[in-house]
């Protein structure tokens, strides 16, 4: 069936063309399986709803925290019987009429976003940090994030005992809709996705149960600007749709290239129009930019990274680019391949920027958060270099590199929120000085995450790296080899300032203390080290893994 | 009428909303900027599908509607919980975070 | 037999090892250890000896191959051994000699607690110079070179309390570094022109290579033999040199080592021979050191250091002879071996009176003293006697015999030369008598010193005396029993070659001039030290005088030049490396600090500019996608 | 499958150190031990290696190869010639030295902490270094390589950092702040250089698509891979840099002294004797034999710094008034002759540049472990502060006086050897360059004595007198030493026969025939 037989649907059921009222009418055809995961997540989070509504309240987080888990572990489950009935490969189509593809990087990326946001959900689910108030165990989420910080509603609230037990059926929407992101096969459910899983984030950004007022900051920013660049996405869609006069991947890029079958008078009128094609190309890219948190599209990123509950911010940094970079490669490689010369420059100039202007300007970054957040930009560069080359090849390094970078980040943020003194996380840099000698362990671990970040060899961000570089090289992006590696020297000054700073300076007298977390935050961080250590040493299976889902159905 | 026209309008109210968004200081008022720029889309769209002699485009403004009513719930929750919490909706005074 | 060589070296080498490692629990039997085994290698020096005696004057050499030392691909260094007649002469001298310093010094050195070390020091000496002297190839040769090097450091050095002495120790050290370069260049350009640096392949091809080189390798050599003999421009460590106790400034910077360089010159004869440049450049320097050390003899106060000078110009004497060629190589190595003998005693007898001064070395505080050490006084008058070349004894031969080959070189050169030698002997013959009516004629000049105590001038041990009168015997006979019947020139003939040349002036009329200006010499010194007391502080002096009194002022130039300019160059250079080398990494660092300081203002915290910015960044890259399509 | 004989090797240190990290931290003494015995172990097993290679052998023997990164092109290659069991037999011997010495060095100062445990983390990190530099002499895999090349800055960093010299000149906090700053400038340096070529051993994978060493000699060699010239120079220059910044050669060389003044004594000989080498090792091994022509097109340059590397770091060891500060320089002037033995391109000059390594890898370890002896009992790294050592403490002195001997390369010890190939190698090549480097043989005598002079001789300086001489411990660690840089002085066949070979492959690589003495070129 075409791709864009459900619009064509559509249009029938309207009846403004040939075909007269009345006509037969053919159901949709949708293939839940191949959706399997998606609607799984989604049935999950408005069981969630139903729970909170329904379940009384002690009951809830554990029902929450069970039921996301389970969903989340249940829709992988589903990628991987996707992925074996080989979907990734030979069979790989398009699902539920053109709206949504099944096939190697959808799949891979989903796999990967739901074992992040699986690590992700048991950060969220981490109630031994924060010291119990009137013996109830907290998480790091508002008691009542409707209650006013500091007033006696809240007060309240907390003598109550109350949780924002919603963050999990919100972290599930947001989940589904980054499951949709990367897959989505037609502009209309790239925008809807693209809503789904930014407005809960949203919301999730404001409920921080400490330093509230910088968390609504966060989310305020976040949503504002989210609004603003997703209001240049739709308006980069309606361009494209007036230049081919239809939204889905494959027809687009048939228009684009000129292989489109029958031309009607007004299409041909459009398709000569290339402003459209170029306007609505580069607003739609900046739409997507703008989540992957590129130069200068960046600038909420060490915002929102900071002021957002630390879970939080893990779990939006690692899936969030996962999922985006899934829809720009599928747009760039399925829709606007004939646009390849035209947007690689400005891709290259995005590219450069990023990478430099991360690295350098997370110099001088006095926030272990919005460090993260800064580095968190310049692997966006590394990333964006291997999307340019323009290869399979370059499609299964970004994909390595995705899997790679997301797990070390989420393990990183989960160390952040171990470190902790009288008002919660202690996130100023100053007082993570000496904390290899307070507590060596941890210390370790944060350290092998930030080499991993630095790309040194042995470590998972090396592998990550020299694939996208490499990529690159063969995809003739050699300049961005040799920026890249400079932008790695200059990350790689940060990453040290801080390891200097936990092990070759005194501990503060009034120094934090490191929490000792429950199995849950252990789990995350155990996976963190374990990705970046196996994949450090021995990456072949998922550079392979990564290699057969380089493949983008058309 | 050359549904050209309406393309033109389209991009001055995206225009318009833009720079109201870059301008004013309240929220809501920023919130109802963007809110212009999603008209100025479906404008757009109706426009466009309306050329091309295919629904797809008034579908679409149909979802932008619905989508743009989830950002309103979200959006308002946001700014009014800020606004509580600050007696203020400027977004100038949530500058806590910065450099 | 000549699995024997070995054991030269072998003996006092074992000495010097057991004597430095053995620690402290050798130090009451160390200095026989050392005595005993320095005697050691003379007896096998002498068996050798006998053995070469044995057989023809053509196969006198011996070789000994021990073992390849650096096998690396078209590059044969041996450890090999070599024991020809020019060696043989060499070995005898060191070991005889030795020996005797070494029994000197078990009295000399008695009340010193770390006597045990000094007498490693001098067994590891022996054993460097053997090297030196029977290496089969310049490598090894090297080695030894650099080998007594360092045991004249060590020596030197030995009272490391005194900063004096280990300041003179590390000069000595230095310039003689100086020299090495010019041995390892002239070992690199052997390498490069002959393909190997084994004294036979090398000296037996010279024919097959350009004049050019072979000027080049003997400069080079050159070089090396001035800083090893103290040659002007590299003369300036031996006076200081003098820091050292007695017996090793007798022993080696007197006897042995500091003729190493003659002995370099004309093993390399082949060499110089097909280098007359490079001969001529010998000569002058020969010629130049031989006044520059007669005049500075003369204006020293210090014992010692007049005798330094006095071997700087005795040494001229012999490169000079080098530097003349075939004529003149037997007559350089016979002055060498003669003035071993009574140089060597003349240091001794030094020692002798300074051991019965409190180590007081000032000349002007002497006098008198023969009545006090008559034995030091005889031994030292032989010596003097010798030196000056009074007829008939040992230096009255071999200086001679140079004297006649300088004017035998011919022409305008040889008159020149032939009238430097006579000055020269006249120079002797007037600082010699000096120190001696200084030190043993007049009346005393000794004052209490800074404790109180007078000095009680008295004479020296059995240990001390003997080996001085041994010394005074060769000192004595050797140079007849060398000259009669050129027992010495036939000896070595088979390994210099020998030319008589073409004398302008008769043996007889040199002599005779020879005598004249010995004359001169001896009446004018005692003129000026012997007919009236002499003052016990110096008096001003003349120009020439206090020059010769600071060296001719070649250290004041040193210092001026070499020592300030080169503290200026590395403390200015320390500077350019910490501001400019490193300044300018830290400086990109600290730029790209303040970029991101600057960047960083960016991130100003509101919203608004933030949306800016992504407004004009959708813009930019609108704009520049359409551009990229209208290009 | 034979035994895998070099991987044994690299592991046993590397298990060695995760098992010293583990001890607890009040058996601190049972973990020096475990370090020691396991270098020792190690030690044995380059001996192993050392006695099956033979010099007459393969160019690469003990090879093992399994498949690791296919998507890479990688290789699990190990290889050792005979340049690389000498360097390898060198670490190996050096380790337990170095540990020795350090015996002291990171007992921790407050003992309250009960979870801090330098001691264990100092001397596993010195294993874990010794198994990188020993799997990066055999990799035969370029990648390998490089992983190991950059993964060892990072145990070298915490080693710098970590544990600083207790004898510094100034308060606590200046001291710390000065050691990280080392630390920090050490690491950024040679990651720099390391990220620098990375984008070559990128570029070299796009052109040559493989990154093993013996595949892509061979299709240079049967020209199945062109390169062109342009191509080939950046890569080299981006290898080069690389090693040039790790040998250290001027201009790259300002880490060097910071790194080694602030480091404790052992680790700074760590950095000199052992890492570095992999630097100058490298040149040998990579530069020159994957790309020859840009090698020999680079020679003129190259010779030029490493002359300069050569007066420049002597002159600066003159005018320092730190003591290892000035060991430091020395050390620059040194890697400037191996760098000028390794581009003159004769059979001389890099047989002497392999041996330089292992020489001046005995040496300094002599002399900087010695000072470093001498620096622990008076607390102070400043020459000033010093005077008549040898009057109180002999054997210190003496022991201090042969390592600098061996530094200024006195004939009869194992540097000069090496010191005079190379200059003989240069000098046929080069007459010019070799003249000007013989300069540094004076220089060289002027340092160390200089340095010598102001510690050990003079009257007794107070703070001085009393200072203990060696012990035991100390001994044994100065001993072993000076009788090798001895044996090696006089004989050091064993070396020269494993090496020759190699350089003998290498001159094939670069296709460079020695000059012949003129002499036979007139026949």
């Amino acid at each position: 069936m075409s791709a864009t037989a459900v619009h064509s649907l559509w249009t029938t059921a309207g009846g403004v063309t040939s075909a007269a009222p009345g006509d037969k009418f053919t159901a949709p055809t949708i293939e839940y399986a191949q959706l399997a995961p998606v609607l799984i997540v989604v049935g999950a989070a408005v069981l969630g709803i139903l729970v909170e509504a329904f379940v009384p309240r002690r009951a809830r987080y554990t029902t929450q925290v069970l039921l996301t888990v389970v969903a989340i572990a249940a829709a992988f489950a589903a990628v991987v019987g996707l992925a074996a009935d080989g979907y990734a490969g030979e069979n790989a189509n398009i699902a539920a009429m053109g709206a949504v593809a099944v096939d190697g990087p959808a799949l891979f990326l989903q796999g990967t976003i739901l074992l992040v946001s699986m690590v992700s959900v048991f950060t969220f689910a981490e109630r031994r940090l924060d010291p119990a108030s009137h013996g109830n165990r907290v998480d790091s989420f508002a008691a009542q994030a409707g209650s006013v910080p500091g007033s006696d509603g809240e007060k309240a609230a907390v003598k109550a005992g109350f949780t924002t037990t919603e963050v999990f059926p919100l972290a599930l929407f947001s989940v589904a809709g980054m499951l949709v992101f990367p897959a989505a096969n037609d502009l209309l459910t790239l925008f809807v996705a693209l809503e789904v899983f930014s407005l809960p984030l949203y919301l999730l950004c404001a409920v921080a149960r400490r330093k509230r007022l910088m968390s609504q900051e966060a989310a305020v920013k976040y949503f504002l600007l989210g609004a603003f660049s997703s209001a240049f996405l739709l308006f980069g869609i309606a361009l494209l749709y007036g230049y081919a006069g239809t939204v889905s991947y494959a027809g687009i890029a048939h228009v684009v290239d000129g292989t489109v079958q029958q031309i009607d008078p007004a299409l041909a009128g459009t398709m000569g129009n290339d402003a459209l094609l170029l306007i609505g190309g580069a607003m739609l890219l900046m739409g997507l930019l703008f989540k992957v948190g590129a130069v200068p599209f960046h600038m909420w990123t060490p915002d929102v990274y900071q002021g957002a509950p630390t879970p939080v911010t893990g779990f939006m940094a690692a899936a969030t680019k996962v999922a985006a970079f899934g829809a720009l490669l599928r747009l760039l490689y399925v829709v606007l391949p004939g646009l390849t010369w035209d947007l690689r420059p400005v891709m290259w100039g995005v590219a450069i920027v990023t990478m430099l202007g991360g690295a350098i300007v997370a110099i001088t970054q006095t926030d272990i958060k919005r460090l993260l957040a800064y580095s968190s930009i310049a692997h966006a560069g590394f990333i964006l270099a291997g999307v340019i080359a323009a290869s399979p090849e370059g499609v299964s390094s970004v994909l390595f590199y995705l899997g790679v970078y997301s797990f070390v980040t989420v393990g990183a943020f989960a160390v952040v929120t171990l470190v902790r003194d009288a008002d919660g996380e202690a996130t100023h840099l100053s007082k993570w000085a000496g904390l290899g000698r307070r507590s060596p362990l941890t210390a370790a671990v944060f350290a092998v995450f930030l080499l991993s970040f630095a790309g040194i060899p042995l470590t998972s961000g090396f592998s990550g790296k020299f694939a996208v570089f490499k990529a690159a090289a063969d995809g003739g992006a050699g300049g961005l080899v040799v920026v890249g590696v400079v932008s790695s020297a200059i990350a790689a000054f940060f990453y040290v300032r801080v390891i200097v700073l936990m092990f070759f300076s005194e501990p503060k007298a009034d120094g934090p203390t490191v929490a000792v977390p429950s199995p849950l935050t252990m789990t995350t961080i155990a996976v963190g080290v374990a990705v970046t250590l196996v994949l450090g040493l021995a990456p072949q299976y998922f550079l392979d893994l990564a290699g057969q889902a380089g493949v983008f159905v058309r | 009428m050359n549904p050209v026209n309406y393309l033109y309008l389209a991009a001055l109210l995206f225009t318009i909303g833009a720079s109201g968004v870059l301008i004013r200081r309240n929220a809501i008022v920023v919130f109802m900027c963007i809110e212009l720029m999603l008209n100025a889309c479906n404008l757009a769209l109706v426009a466009f599908s309306r050329m091309h002699g295919n629904l797809d485009g008034q579908i679409i403004a149909f979802f932008t509607m619905v989508v743009a009513a989830a950002e309103v719930v979200i959006g308002l929750a946001i700014i009014v919980s800020l606004f509580r919490s600050r007696h203020s909706a400027s977004v100038d005074d949530a500058s806590l975070m910065k450099l | 037999m000549e699995n024997l060589i070995a054991l030269l070296v072998a003996a006092p080498l074992l000495g010097a090892a057991v004597l430095l490692c053995g620690g402290r629990r050798l130090d009451r039997a160390g200095h026989w250890i050392g005595t005993a085994l320095a005697a050691a290698s003379f007896v096998t020096g002498v068996v050798l000896f006998t053995d070469m005696l044995g057989r023809g004057a053509e196969d006198r050499a011996l070789h000994q191959h021990l073992y390849s030392w650096i096998p690396v691909e078209g590059f044969q260094a041996d450890v090999a051994f070599q024991l020809d007649q020019l060696s043989m002469t060499f070995v005898l001298l060191i070991t005889g000699v030795g020996t005797l310093i070494h029994i000197y010094s078990i009295g000399y050195m008695e009340h010193d607690e770390r006597r045990r070390r000094f007498f490693g020091y001098l067994n590891l000496f022996l054993a460097a110079m053997l090297i030196l002297v029977i290496a089969d190839n310049y490598l090894l040769l090297y080695v030894g070179w650099e080998g007594v090097g360092l045991a004249s450091y060590l020596l030197i050095g030995f009272w490391q309390h005194k900063p004096s002495a280990a300041t003179a120790a590390k000069k000595a050290f230095l310039v003689n570094r100086v020299g090495d370069m010019g041995l390892s260049i002239a070992i690199m350009l052997m390498f490069t022109t002959f393909g190997t640096f084994a004294f036979g392949p090398v000296l037996g091809a010279t024919g097959d290579t350009s004049e050019g080189k072979l000027t080049a390798i003997g400069l080079m050599l050159l070089l090396a033999a001035c800083g090893k003999s103290a040659q002007v421009p590299l003369q300036s460590w031996l006076g200081d040199a003098m820091e050292g106790p007695t017996p090793v400034s007798a022993l080696i910077h007197a006897a042995t080592m500091v003729t190493a360089g003659v002995y370099l010159i004309v093993r390399s004869g082949a060499i110089f021979n097909g280098a007359p440049d490079a001969q001529l450049v010998v000569v002058v320097v020969g010629a130049v050191t031989l006044l520059f050390g007669a005049i500075v003899g003369c204006a020293k106060d210090d014992i010692k250091k007049a005798l330094a000078g006095s071997t700087m110009s005795q040494i001229g004497y012999m490169i000079l002879a080098a530097g003349l060629g075939p004529i003149g190589y037997v007559f350089a190595i016979m002055h060498l071996v003669t003035h071993g003998f009574f140089k060597a005693g003349l240091f001794l007898g030094a020692g002798s009176v300074m051991h019965g001064m409190n180590d007081e070395v000032d000349m002007r505080k002497y006098g008198g003293l023969r009545k006090y050490m008559p034995v030091t006084f005889v031994t030292f008058g032989l010596g003097y006697l010798a030196i000056i070349g009074f007829p008939g004894l040992s230096g009255f031969f071999s200086k001679d015999m140079i004297i006649e080959a300088a004017f035998a070189k011919g022409g305008t050169e040889g008159w020149i030369l032939g009238s430097v030698t006579l000055l020269g002997a006249a120079i002797t013959a007037f600082y010699m008598t000096r120190v001696m009516l200084l030190t043993f004629f007049g009346e005393k000049r000794w004052q209490p010193d800074a404790e109180g105590h007078e000095p009680h001038p008295h004479e020296s041990p059995k240990s001390m005396t003997i080996p001085m009168i041994v010394l005074a015997f060769g000192s004595v006979f050797a140079g007849g029993f060398f000259s009669i019947g050129d027992r010495f020139m036939h000896w070595l003939e088979p390994v210099t070659g020998h030319d008589h040349g073409h004398a302008p002036v008769s043996a007889a009329t040199v002599t005779a001039a020879t005598m004249v200006v010995l004359v001169i010499g001896v009446a004018i010194a005692w003129a000026m030290y012997g007919r009236k007391p002499v003052p016990a502080v110096a008096p001003r002096g003349s120009l020439l005088t206090r020059a010769a009194r600071r060296d001719l002022l070649q250290d004041d130039f040193n210092h001026v030049v070499l020592v300030r300019g080169g503290e200026h160059l590395t403390r200015s250079l320390v500077y350019v490396d910490h501001t400019l080398v490193d300044g300018v990494v830290n400086g990109t660092a600290a730029s790209m600090g303040g970029l991101s300081g600057r960047l960083r203002k960016l991130q100003n915290g509101y919203a608004r500019s933030y949306a800016v910015s992504m407004f004009g960044g959708a813009a930019v890259l609108i704009a520049a996608t359409l551009l990229m399509r209208a290009v | 499958m034979s035994f895998p004989l070099l991987t044994a090797t690299a592991a046993l240190p590397a298990i060695g150190a995760i098992a010293t990290a583990a001890v607890p931290a009040a058996r601190r003494t049972a973990a020096k031990w475990l370090a020691l015995g396991v270098s020792l172990a190690t030690l044995v097993l380059a001996g192993v290696v050392f006695a099956r290679f033979e010099p007459g052998g393969d160019r690469y023997q003990l090879t093992e190869s399994h498949a690791w990164i296919a998507d890479f092109g990688v290789r699990y290659e190990l290889g050792v010639d005979g340049i690389g069991v000498a360097l390898l037999a060198l670490t190996a011997l050096l380790i337990p030295f170095v540990i020795l010495a350090g015996w002291h060095d990171a007992d921790p100062l407050e003992t309250n902490s009960s979870r801090w445990r330098p001691t264990q983390g100092f001397f596993a990190l010195i294993l874990m270094v010794e198994a990188m530099v020993i799997l990066s002499f055999v990799a035969t895999d370029v990648f390998l390589f490089y992983i190991l090349f950059e993964a060892m800055l990072i145990p070298m960093y915490f080693l710098i950092g970590g544990f600083g010299d207790r004898a510094h000149a100034g308060s606590d906090e200046n001291a710390a702040a000065q050691r990280s700053y080392a630390a920090v400038k050490f690491l950024l340096y040679n990651l720099a250089g390391g990220l620098i070529m990375l984008a070559a051993v990128i570029g070299l994978y796009v052109v040559a698509g493989s990154f093993s060493l013996s595949e892509i000699a061979e299709a240079r060699a049967n020209g199945s891979l062109e390169m062109a010239t342009s191509t080939e120079r950046w890569l080299f220059l981006g290898f080069f840099f690389a090693f040039a910044v790790k040998a250290p050669l001027w201009p790259l060389h300002t880490w060097l002294p910071n790194a080694m003044g602030e480091a404790t004594t052992p680790v700074a000989v760590l950095i000199t004797a052992v890492v570095d080498k992999v630097g100058t090792f490298a040149m040998l091994r990579f530069c020159l034999q994957l790309f020859p022509e840009a090698s020999k097109w680079a020679t003129p340059v190259i010779i030029v710094l490493a002359l300069i590397s050569i007066v420049y770091g002597a002159l600066l060891a003159v005018g320092q008034r730190d003591i290892k500060r000035l060991i430091a320089y020395a050390s620059i002037s040194h890697f400037g002759f191996i760098v000028l033995g390794i581009f003159a391109m004769t059979s001389q000059g890099q047989s002497g540049a392999t041996l330089y390594m292992v020489n001046h890898g005995l040496s300094t370890a002599a002399l900087m472990l010695v000072a470093g002896f001498l620096i622990t009992r008076r607390g102070s790294r400043l020459i000033a502060d010093y005077g008549g050592v040898q009057k109180v403490a002999p054997v210190l002195a003496g022991t201090f006086l042969i390592g600098g001997l061996a530094t200024l390369s006195l004939p009869g010890l194992a540097p000069f050897v090496s010191e005079f190939l190379v200059l003989v190698g240069v000098f046929s090549a080069y007459p010019v360059a070799g003249i000007i480097a013989t300069v540094g043989i004076v220089l060289a005598a002027l340092y160390v004595l200089v340095l010598y002079q102001r510690t050990m001789t003079g009257p007794v300086r107070e703070g001085i007198g009393g200072m203990p001489d060696l012990k035991v411990r100390e001994l044994a660690v100065a001993l072993p030493l000076i009788a090798l840089l001895i044996f090696l002085g006089v004989f050091p066949k064993p070396v020269t026969d494993v090496v020759n070979p190699a350089v003998q492959h290498t001159m094939h690589d670069v296709q460079k025939k020695d000059p012949q003495p003129e002499v036979e070129a007139a026949k």
